[in-house]
């Protein structure tokens, strides 16, 4: 097995999806499949004005850093970039880049759908959200359906 | 009489837990007998209302030692940043 | 629950996998995810020149419309968009791609997956292997692997 | 002696089977007595050595009638388009 190029960035600044699966696809003649999730804020029907994300530096690089290692063992990944950002965002905007390039597409989807799965319970990102009537809003909670989600991928 | 040996330990806060605490992070010097994470959380909870209302739930405050996912009943001698936060909710 | 925007294009031109994952995020604000997958001509370590893919005009394209909708009554989908590309193809060159758009990150996961497992055993395309040593080569055998990957979504 | 009577459809043949064939497609006028796919699979393969050697494992050759998937035990009464073809090999 040839080492994938792991990718990982925890940013403020917005990301370009298109580029970074780009240079997935294009990192050679055995690249059979590229799977990418992109996560955005969104509006809530108008609720939402944007959402504050808050993570824990060292440690959010070092989670991610592990599951995707950990998705690169399960799987046989030529890349994998992900990247998730930090800060102010509004609606349409870009919070979190999961893809992943492999010879043959199981194993493309699976690891980006674990990774997204496990980076949801494990790395440490809290949203906080702005209303459109420009008041405060709560802190998203945690959604007990998440925990399922990523242990559906210890069976 | 018998005297309390203290440690000095770096604390860091997220979300809410921070907003409570009203804190992102402290030194506390923490008794001997506090040895998990859960004592600590309980610990902490006689340090004030902030706090009483940061760990007010232990349940659902989430802990970490030293950037590593611990639960409850893990042993903190030897680390030297032990975070609290709520459940993740990032993605 | 509203209907999708569901795209689908059968082409021999190359396609624009960035723009088309664009224009699916671009959608509203209540697109929370968008999954993407793009399957590409591989020369399978140096073996091959080219893909020949030859298809069934009409069948090829009812077949993955019917796929696209089945997967957007199992899941809530904002939208949709497969491109199958036909004639030859040199590695590297994108072949299909499948992307959709929901609120929730489930949704289009799952829905891509299932779109990408059922067209491959479903949608009446075939490939025909050029070899780089200049001969032509075999059709590709289809996989057991690849029913049995499509199987699974019954359950 | 008994009459047999004929109705003239149009096959469509692609990747290998149309490579065996030789045809991508032809009209045939096929006898009454062929009712399912299969039948009419096994009666191509009477009509030459071209057909002989397309069917010579008509277990893994498939067919839709109208463009529709079907198995080999369809009724082919009706259809104004019948297609044989290898196990597909898209995406």
């Amino acid at each position: 097995m040839t080492t994938p190029r792991l990718i990982i960035r925890i940013q403020p600044e917005p990301f370009d999806a298109a580029a970074e699966i780009e240079a997935l696809s294009r990192m050679g003649d055995d690249v059979g499949a590229v799977t990418s999730f992109t996560g955005y804020c969104r509006s809530e029907g108008g609720r939402l004005a944007a959402l504050e994300l808050e993570h824990y530096p060292g440690m959010a690089e070092e989670e991610i850093a592990s599951v995707v290692v950990e998705a690169s063992t399960r799987w046989s990944l030529l890349g994998a970039t992900v990247i998730h950002r930090h800060g102010k965002m509004v609606p349409g905007d870009g919070i979190v880049l999961v893809a992943t390039a492999s010879s043959h597409r199981t194993a493309s989807f699976d690891a980006a759908h674990f990774i997204m799965d496990y980076l949801k319970t494990r790395a440490p990102f809290w949203k906080k959200e702005h209303r459109a009537d420009g008041t405060s809003g709560d802190w998203v909670e945690a959604k007990a359906v998440d925990d399922a989600l990523a242990e559906r991928w210890k069976a | 009489m018998w005297s309390i040996s203290m440690r000095e330990i770096k604390l860091v806060y997220f979300a809410w837990v921070r907003e409570r605490v009203g804190l992102s992070e402290e030194r506390v010097s923490v008794p001997d007998e506090v040895l998990t994470v859960a004592d600590l959380a309980g610990w902490l909870q006689t340090r004030g209302e902030e706090y009483a209302y940061a760990f007010e739930n232990p349940a659902i405050v989430r802990a970490a030692l030293d950037r590593k996912h611990v639960k409850p009943d893990a042993l903190i001698a030897g680390a030297s940043e032990i975070a609290f936060f709520p459940p993740m909710t990032g993605g």
